[in-house]
């Protein structure tokens, strides 16, 4: 008799390539083991998934969120331990961080991929008004002001009315270059560093600054919006993840081609830093009735076989596997090639900082946010952050 | 029944401007659904407001929904978990709010307030004890058990508006009826009920629309492939990162038609002077 | 109604069905989670802790700031709903029921149709509609000349909660609507045509006649609209999503009360400090209810027909 | 300024013709009465005046103006319906007073019309309760209340007394007939009570199954009626009506009343005399009703007055006053 | 079988006493009419006996069975209400018919019941009409149709032909008779119509705001009440009451029913003659009313056989019936 395992997903978007090209690989090396891609709407993927594993209904395959949410599922004993996986020695200690206890002596995830963010732009505008990508920051707001004044294209695509993108499209986006990637990241997690410190009031300062270059409006722009702005050609920057990549292809459908550039520095030759974030894994409910077939669908998932598959199936998905992986897509290529040059750090607020109240994270969201439309000054949001990181946060509480 | 004399010209001119006025308003939208689900996402977007041309006609959505899943299949579960529990809200309900309405007995105002405390909670806070109820009676993955969470969540809506509208029903009436020897069952069944098809058939609606919605409890409590409803079916169309919305418009749009069909059944009972003549 | 002395078997029978039903399915599943307000975790262990989530949300500001402003939110969300919403919804039923008016059928089905929407396509298409981008709504303003007037509301903390609550009424004109049409179908003709001849017509008929008869159903979608707007949740979820943005602008009970049962992005659902809220909110809907039961709905004069 | 005329008014409910061509001219001020069997159409040609009901076909007019469009409202018309229709949500005071107060009539003199309407019909100490916590002739009461308070060209009452106790029928009439008379006011009058009939009316109307079969004045209909019917229908107990050819007569049937019957003790044979045996006797106090079975004509009636010893089984015979018989021919129409 | 006892029975509605300890008692088979003045309690009796209403204390006793507390669908009762209260959503047949088809009689045998009613009541037209398409009388003819399909032990009809027009009237009302003479059932009856009290009842009730009055065979109320309020309320048009003292005679009031006075022309004086002036002359047909005005007893009714012809501010005398008088004490007790 087949045994059926389901993956409980939050990526509605990859269905088609789960049942496409990722599952029938498996299938067809392990008979006997049938899977079942089965994603819910990411918005309503935790609460969902807590129930289920509350309730003991859950699916087999657990994909994982990076951090927390995983390690507080494991700590209440709803994942399994992979800690002695074999399949975990092909990560280096940074892919698996998310997906580990804080003194990283247990392993419940096995990683899948990063995304990168960088700002993607229209090659067709730029090439129209004379632009190079920008390196500086000084150049960036010179390109926007060149954008903004031929007035023809909205100089970025942005809105504020989803939060999220101001916070992960902006913040976290430029911040590496402000507080130097890890180094900052994990002084603020060791207490020596704060939040009113410039090199994190600097990124929102820049932040004021875009509002002059988003579009009419940008207070209600929802995040399709600036999608569908920049894709239908509208817009010439839009500050992104490497996520995009795979969605916009299709969308723009060849009328102009995109390129993009890493977040542009203080001063030529400044040492840049990228936001390289481990974003998606998988890993083993714990009360599952198949645990041999499970873990062996796991391990090929830490294989090379599957990075391959995965990261070219979903350009802009890269995967997080040591070997290398070879891939097709030009833009996705750019992306991974500023590995290279540049320091990559995770998102600052993912780990260990968004465990209390306030949620440092949907603060982040909801100053990045007001910062960009003015409603709130930079010191003055960088500040309130720091005031609910404190209030709860040991090693923050002076 | 009422006469031309009684039908002053200015005031249903009037009666008519307002109404045609807020159809517009309420049918706006819904024709900006509609027209665009129709069209390329690239013409959604130009302009929302164009009709469909020959170049921007797309049924591309309409063919996703087709092609993903099984939408009979779904459109079948939600028929059917949405009927069952509609009859089963009305008939319980109707019960019970008559036992409140027509009889007084200790604790009639209470047991009122506790029937009206599911209005008051939202049911998804209970969702994790509910699923570990479906889970050790073996209901998870069936339709039961989103008629039995269906069912327990409308009730308390019915029981509170069917029991304001059976205070209503004349006393001589169902009097008559005991007098010509109907037990209470008959008195309810074959008196009171019929005389309050308008409001049984305004809870029908009531209970009928967020059961045909709802998204949590068939994610939660029925989401294999054979249980899906429509609206979780739709749901697939909605990404992390891209909204797929020629689907969601196109599958959305079809699902409202089953309700809006439901509706028009129910609305049909909206009857006029159903208790003419009864008493002087 | 005779008082008989006898055990009235047949009205157990009555509630028995809905009684059994909603205690199993509802009230047991629900006080189940309510009671974990009462409890909260300690290293990792459930401990009892009285009231003290409760002294954690009205005391410590980082959880009641977000409660008040919560609170204030929804009660202005409800204000509009008794100000817009029921006030449109009987006089369109008021209207619909007029005897003898063509095409009352189509009107009430037209009318009603955004309440069948799911909220998902309410909330794409308004966020189309007034989005700044797509031109729907500056557009239309634009060809009346008011194109002024325009702000991209939804984004605006000082219109963002207004212009859901209006998104909110569009979609449920219908609820009152067609309660308020069931009862005034159930108004006596007779009594109408003797206020006809009485002289008592149009609206002066409606104030006067009608109004007090349907008085009980006002009162009942007041109550539904004050428990409905205490609960709503959807509308602003799938339009600002669960941080309710602008800055809160938008938050209401019931978003709070989601981000912090079930958790939010990187934020851990808290079953308890969402029990607590929960708690909280089902306390004053409680209060609320109990008021309409105990202090208008016995006051309340209903009539037979 | 309230003559009202009806020219071949018409009235259908789907398929169900009610009335079927009603001619009618209704003086200024004169007092109508309208009697027919139940279910004739007396109701429906009320409602018709009033504006309720469409009319099918034909004119209403008021004062030789079509009034066929007018609105109820503007028709300046009072009426006591048969089924009440008191609104239930208010006092009897209040629903006294609607019309006065939405004519804007100030509210003392609202309390003081509605005071005299309810010292009047003995409701005085009913005024603040609602029509629920009424008995049948109170509602009634009420019904007629709220249409003599107010003074409109037209009046119209739907069998207004219907459930009141003698005592107070008669109060309330003599209290309409001096409305009428006072106000001048026409009033049309439906009533199946021929004491009512009779003393109230200047004009009656005969109504049978949606036409109107005579018009006139109470004793002309009573001394002179056109046909069968009417002369069945007016007068209480019936008109006996005998077969003609077994009196030896030419007409086809011989109409005489009851209180125009003589009765005597014994089976004799005499000419003139009809035999037949008593078969049930009814004393109403101030009278007797003997109902004799004859062999020719079947069951008669003899209205006495006061109190008589009649038993039953006993043989009687019956003369016919000479002067008071009526003829009709077979299709029941008199031959004068 | 249906023998039926009130033992100090009271009602309240609140606060207002409605039914102030009333005593009955009603044999098995007997016809008892309740009569009384608008809202004095009839109903609220019958329904007290139905046991649609609390009783607030006292007993209701069926063949010595206390039933205060039976339900009243198992009392076995028939009822015809006031207000009619027929089922709006049925046809008229089924209306008759629910009943039977509740007690389980086969489908062909309450057709053929239902039929008969139907026919009895002339509503066989109308047998699959709802009463929302009925006149005022053909509702009421159902509702008693309802009532008379059924074989009960106790009926009760509260003013069931209030609504109907004369001849119907006499017809339906003969109709139960033979109803009560064919079932020996016991049937309680409410009525305003002296005509039907006086030729229907085995026993006439007549209550008072709440009390019972007396009670009596027909004839015996007529002919001997025990108050002025008996003897003005049995007999139609009501009896005149003279101030003793002003006729010379000792008791306080002197009755006398208008059909025992005698009138005559002219003004002169003679003793025992007591003169006035005619007011006002209501021409029945089979009798005429004539309201004589006098100094010292006000207005005086005066009721002659026939038509007779008195002229309006006509002089006019009139003479008593001496075995017909009534005296009365200041508290308005006969004095016998
Ligand atoms: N619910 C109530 N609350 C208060 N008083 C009431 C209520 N119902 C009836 N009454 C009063 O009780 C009295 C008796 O009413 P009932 O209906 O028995 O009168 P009735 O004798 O049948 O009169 P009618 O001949 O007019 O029908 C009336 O005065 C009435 O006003
Ligand atoms: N809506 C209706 N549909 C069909 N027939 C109707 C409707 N309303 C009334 N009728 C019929 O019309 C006829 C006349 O009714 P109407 O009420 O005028 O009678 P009426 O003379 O007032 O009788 P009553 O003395 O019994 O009140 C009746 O036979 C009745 O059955
Ligand atoms: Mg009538
Ligand atoms: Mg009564």
């Amino acid at each position: 008799e087949d045994v059926t395992l389901t993956i409980e997903s939050w990526r509605n978007d990859d269905l088609a390539i789960w049942q496409e090209k990722i599952i029938p690989a498996f299938e067809a090396a392990n008979p006997g083991i049938k899977v079942v891609f089965a994603p819910s709407a990411p918005a309503e993927y935790n609460a969902v998934l807590n129930s289920k594993l509350d309730a003991g209904s859950a699916g087999d395959l657990v994909t994982c969120r990076p951090f927390d949410a995983s390690l507080e599922l494991f700590n209440k004993g709803k994942l399994a331990d992979l800690s002695d996986m074999a399949a975990m020695a092909n990560f280096s200690d940074v892919a698996k961080s998310a997906w580990q206890t804080d003194d990283a002596t247990k392993t419940f995830c096995v990683p899948m991929a990063s995304v990168i963010h960088g700002f993607i732009y229209n090659r067709a505008i730029f090439d129209e008004l004379g632009l190079t990508p920008p390196k500086t920051e000084a150049e960036f707001f010179a390109a926007l002001e060149k954008i903004k004044a031929n007035g023809t294209y909205i100089p970025m695509a942005m809105g504020t009315n989803d939060q999220w993108e101001a916070a992960t499209m902006g913040y976290q986006n430029i911040g590496p270059n402000y507080w130097k990637g890890e180094e900052g990241r994990k002084a603020l997690i060791a207490g020596t560093s704060s939040l009113t410190d410039e090199a994190w009031v600097a990124p929102f300062r820049q932040l004021a600054k875009w509002k002059d270059y988003l579009g009419d409006g940008f207070e209600a722009q929802t995040y399709p919006d600036s999608q569908n702005l920049f894709t239908l050609g509208r817009a010439a920057i839009y500050p992104t993840g490497s996520w995009e990549i795979g969605v916009f292809g299709p969308q723009i459908g060849g009328a102009f081609e995109m390129g993009a550039f890493p977040p542009p520095v203080a001063a030529d030759g400044d040492k840049c830093y990228i936001s390289d974030h481990t974003d998606i894994a998988m890993g083993m409910n714990a009360a599952t009735k198949h645990p041999e077939q499970t873990k062996k669908f796991l391990e090929w998932v830490g294989s090379s076989e599957f990075a391959t598959l995965y990261a070219n199936a979903l350009p802009g998905f890269f995967s997080l596997n040591s070997a290398a992986v070879e891939m097709a897509d030009p833009l996705a290529k750019e992306f991974v090639s500023w590995r290279e040059t540049c320091e990559p750090t995770i998102r600052s607020t993912y780990q260990i900082l968004s465990r209390g109240t306030p949620n440092l994270e949907n603060e982040t969201w909801n100053a990045s946010a007001n910062v960009i439309k003015g409603t709130e000054t930079p010191e003055d949001a960088a500040k309130r952050l720091q005031d609910g990181l404190a209030s709860w946060y040991e090693p923050q509480k002076k | 029944m009422m006469s031309t004399a009684r039908h002053s010209p200015l005031r249903s001119l009037a009666a008519h401007g307002i109404l045609l006025g807020y159809t517009l308003i309420a049918l706006f939208p819904v024709f900006v659904i509609v027209v665009n689900s129709f069209k390329n996402r690239r013409a959604i977007f130009a302009d929302p407001l164009a009709l469909p041309s020959a170049e921007t006609f797309d049924l591309v959505g309409y063919k996703t929904v087709l092609a993903q899943g099984d939408f009979l299949q779904y459109f079948l579960n939600s028929m059917t978990v949405t009927v069952a529990s509609l009859f089963f809200v009305l008939l319980f309900g109707a019960m019970a709010a008559f036992a409140l309405s027509e009889y007084r007995f200790r604790g009639n105002l209470l047991m009122g307030l506790y029937l009206a405390l599911g209005i008051m909670i939202p049911i998804r806070l209970g969702t994790v004890a509910i699923l570990q109820l479906m889970v050790a009676s073996g209901l998870v993955n069936t339709l039961t058990a989103l008629i039995l969470v269906y069912t327990a969540q409308g009730l308390p809506l019915a029981v509170f508006i069917l029991s304001e509208f059976m205070r209503g029903v004349s006393a001589d009436l169902k009097d008559a009826g005991r007098i010509d020897g109907l037990s209470e069952y008959r008195i309810f069944f074959r008196l009171v009920l019929p005389l309050v098809r308008p409001a049984m058939a305004t809870v029908a609606v009531f209970t009928m629309i967020p059961i045909w919605n709802d998204l949590w409890f068939p994610l939660i409590l029925a989401p294999s492939e054979a249980t899906k409803t429509i609206t979780l079916g739709s749901q697939v169309f909605i990404g992390q990162f891209v909204t797929n919305w020629n689907a969601v418009l196109a599958a959305l749009g079809l699902a409202i038609v089953p309700v809006l069909v439901l509706y028009l059944i129910f609305s049909r009972q909206l009857i006029r002077g159903i208790t003419a003549g009864a008493v002087k | 109604m005779a008082q008989r002395k006898q055990i009235r078997w047949h009205i157990a029978v009555f509630l028995a069905p809905a009684v059994l039903v909603y205690t199993a399915i509802m009230i047991v599943p629900l006080f189940g989670t309510l009671n974990l307000s009462l409890f909260n975790l300690d290293q990792g262990n459930r401990v009892f802790v009285g009231l003290r989530n409760f002294a954690t949300l009205f005391g410590d500001p980082r959880w009641s700031d977000a409660f008040w402003n919560a609170l204030g939110n929804n009660a202005w969300f409800f204000v509009i709903h008794m100000l817009v919403q029921n006030p449109i919804g009987v006089l369109l039923a008021a209207l619909l029921s007029s005897p003898r008016l063509r095409g009352a059928a189509f009107y009430r089905t037209a009318i009603f149709i955004p309440t069948i929407l799911s909220f998902v396509i309410v909330g794409f298409v308004w966020k189309l509609i007034l989005s700044p981008i797509w031109g729907i709504a500056p557009g239309m303003l634009d060809a009346v000349g008011l194109k002024a007037l325009f702000a991209p509301w939804l984004g605006k903390e000082e219109y963002a909660l207004t212009t859901l609550a209006l998104v909110s009424v569009w979609q449920f004109v219908g609820i009152p609507m067609m309660l308020i049409y069931a009862a005034l179908l159930s108004i006596p003709d007779e009594v109408i045509e003797a206020a006809e001849m009485d002289g008592v017509t149009g609206w002066a008929q409606f104030w006067k006649i009608k109004l007090p008869l349907i008085l009980p159903s006002i009162g009942i979608i007041s109550v539904l609209t004050f428990v409905g707007n205490f609960n709503a949740f959807d509308l602003i979820y799938v339009t600002q999503g669960a941080l309710a943005g602008p800055n809160f602008a938008t938050d209401i009970l019931g978003t709070f009360l989601y981000r912090t049962f079930f958790g939010f992005q990187l934020q851990i659902g808290d079953p308890h400090m969402g029990a607590t809220i929960a708690t909280a909110m089902f306390g004053i809907i409680l209060l609320g209810v109990c008021f309409y039961l105990f202090a208008i709905q016995t006051r309340l004069r209903r009539y037979q027909f | 300024m309230g003559a009202l005329t009806l020219t071949q008014v018409t009235k259908s409910f789907g398929r169900t013709d009610v009335i079927k061509g009603v001619d009618l001219h209704v003086d200024d001020g004169e007092f109508c009465v309208f009697v027919g069997p139940s279910g004739c159409g007396k109701s429906t040609l009320l409602r018709m005046i009033a504006g309720l009901e469409d009319v099918t076909s034909g004119d209403v007019a008021v004062d030789g103006t079509r009034i066929n469009d007018l609105a109820p409202a503007k028709r300046e018309i009072a009426m006591v319906f048969q089924s009440y229709a008191l609104y239930p949500h208010l006092t009897v005071r209040d629903n006294m007073g609607l019309a006065l107060k939405q004519a804007g009539v100030p509210k003392p003199q609202i309390a003081q019309a509605t005071d005299r309407a309810g010292a009047m019909l003995a409701l005085d100490a009913l005024m603040e309760r609602r029509p629920a916590e009424l008995s049948g002739g109170q509602r009634q009461r009420v019904a007629i209340g709220r249409a003599i308070v107010r003074t409109p060209k037209l009046f119209l009452f739907d069998e207004p007394l219907s459930n009141l106790d003698a005592a107070l029928r008669v109060q309330t009439r003599i209290e309409i007939a001096k409305l009428h008379r006072d106000l001048g006011a026409t009033m049309i009058y439906v009533t199946h009570d021929q004491v009512e009939a009779m003393t109230l009316a200047d004009k009656i109307v005969v109504l049978r199954a949606g036409r109107v079969e005579q018009v006139g004045r109470p004793m002309d209909l009573y001394n002179d009626p056109d046909n069968t019917f009417v002369a069945g229908f007016i007068g209480s107990p019936q008109m006996n009506f005998l077969k003609s050819g077994k009196l030896g007569l030419s007409s086809e049937t011989l109409g005489i009343r009851p209180e125009h019957l003589s009765l005597d003790h014994g089976a004799s044979m005499e000419p003139g005399r009809i035999p037949g045996r008593v078969s049930h006797v009814e004393k109403l106090g101030g009278e007797t009703l003997v109902y004799v079975h004859t062999e020719d004509h079947g069951l008669l009636t003899v209205r006495l007055f006061g109190e008589q010893d009649y038993a039953v089984d006993e043989a009687v015979g019956m003369r016919l006053d000479p002067t008071r018989v009526f003829h009709f021919d077979a299709e029941g129409k008199r031959l004068r």
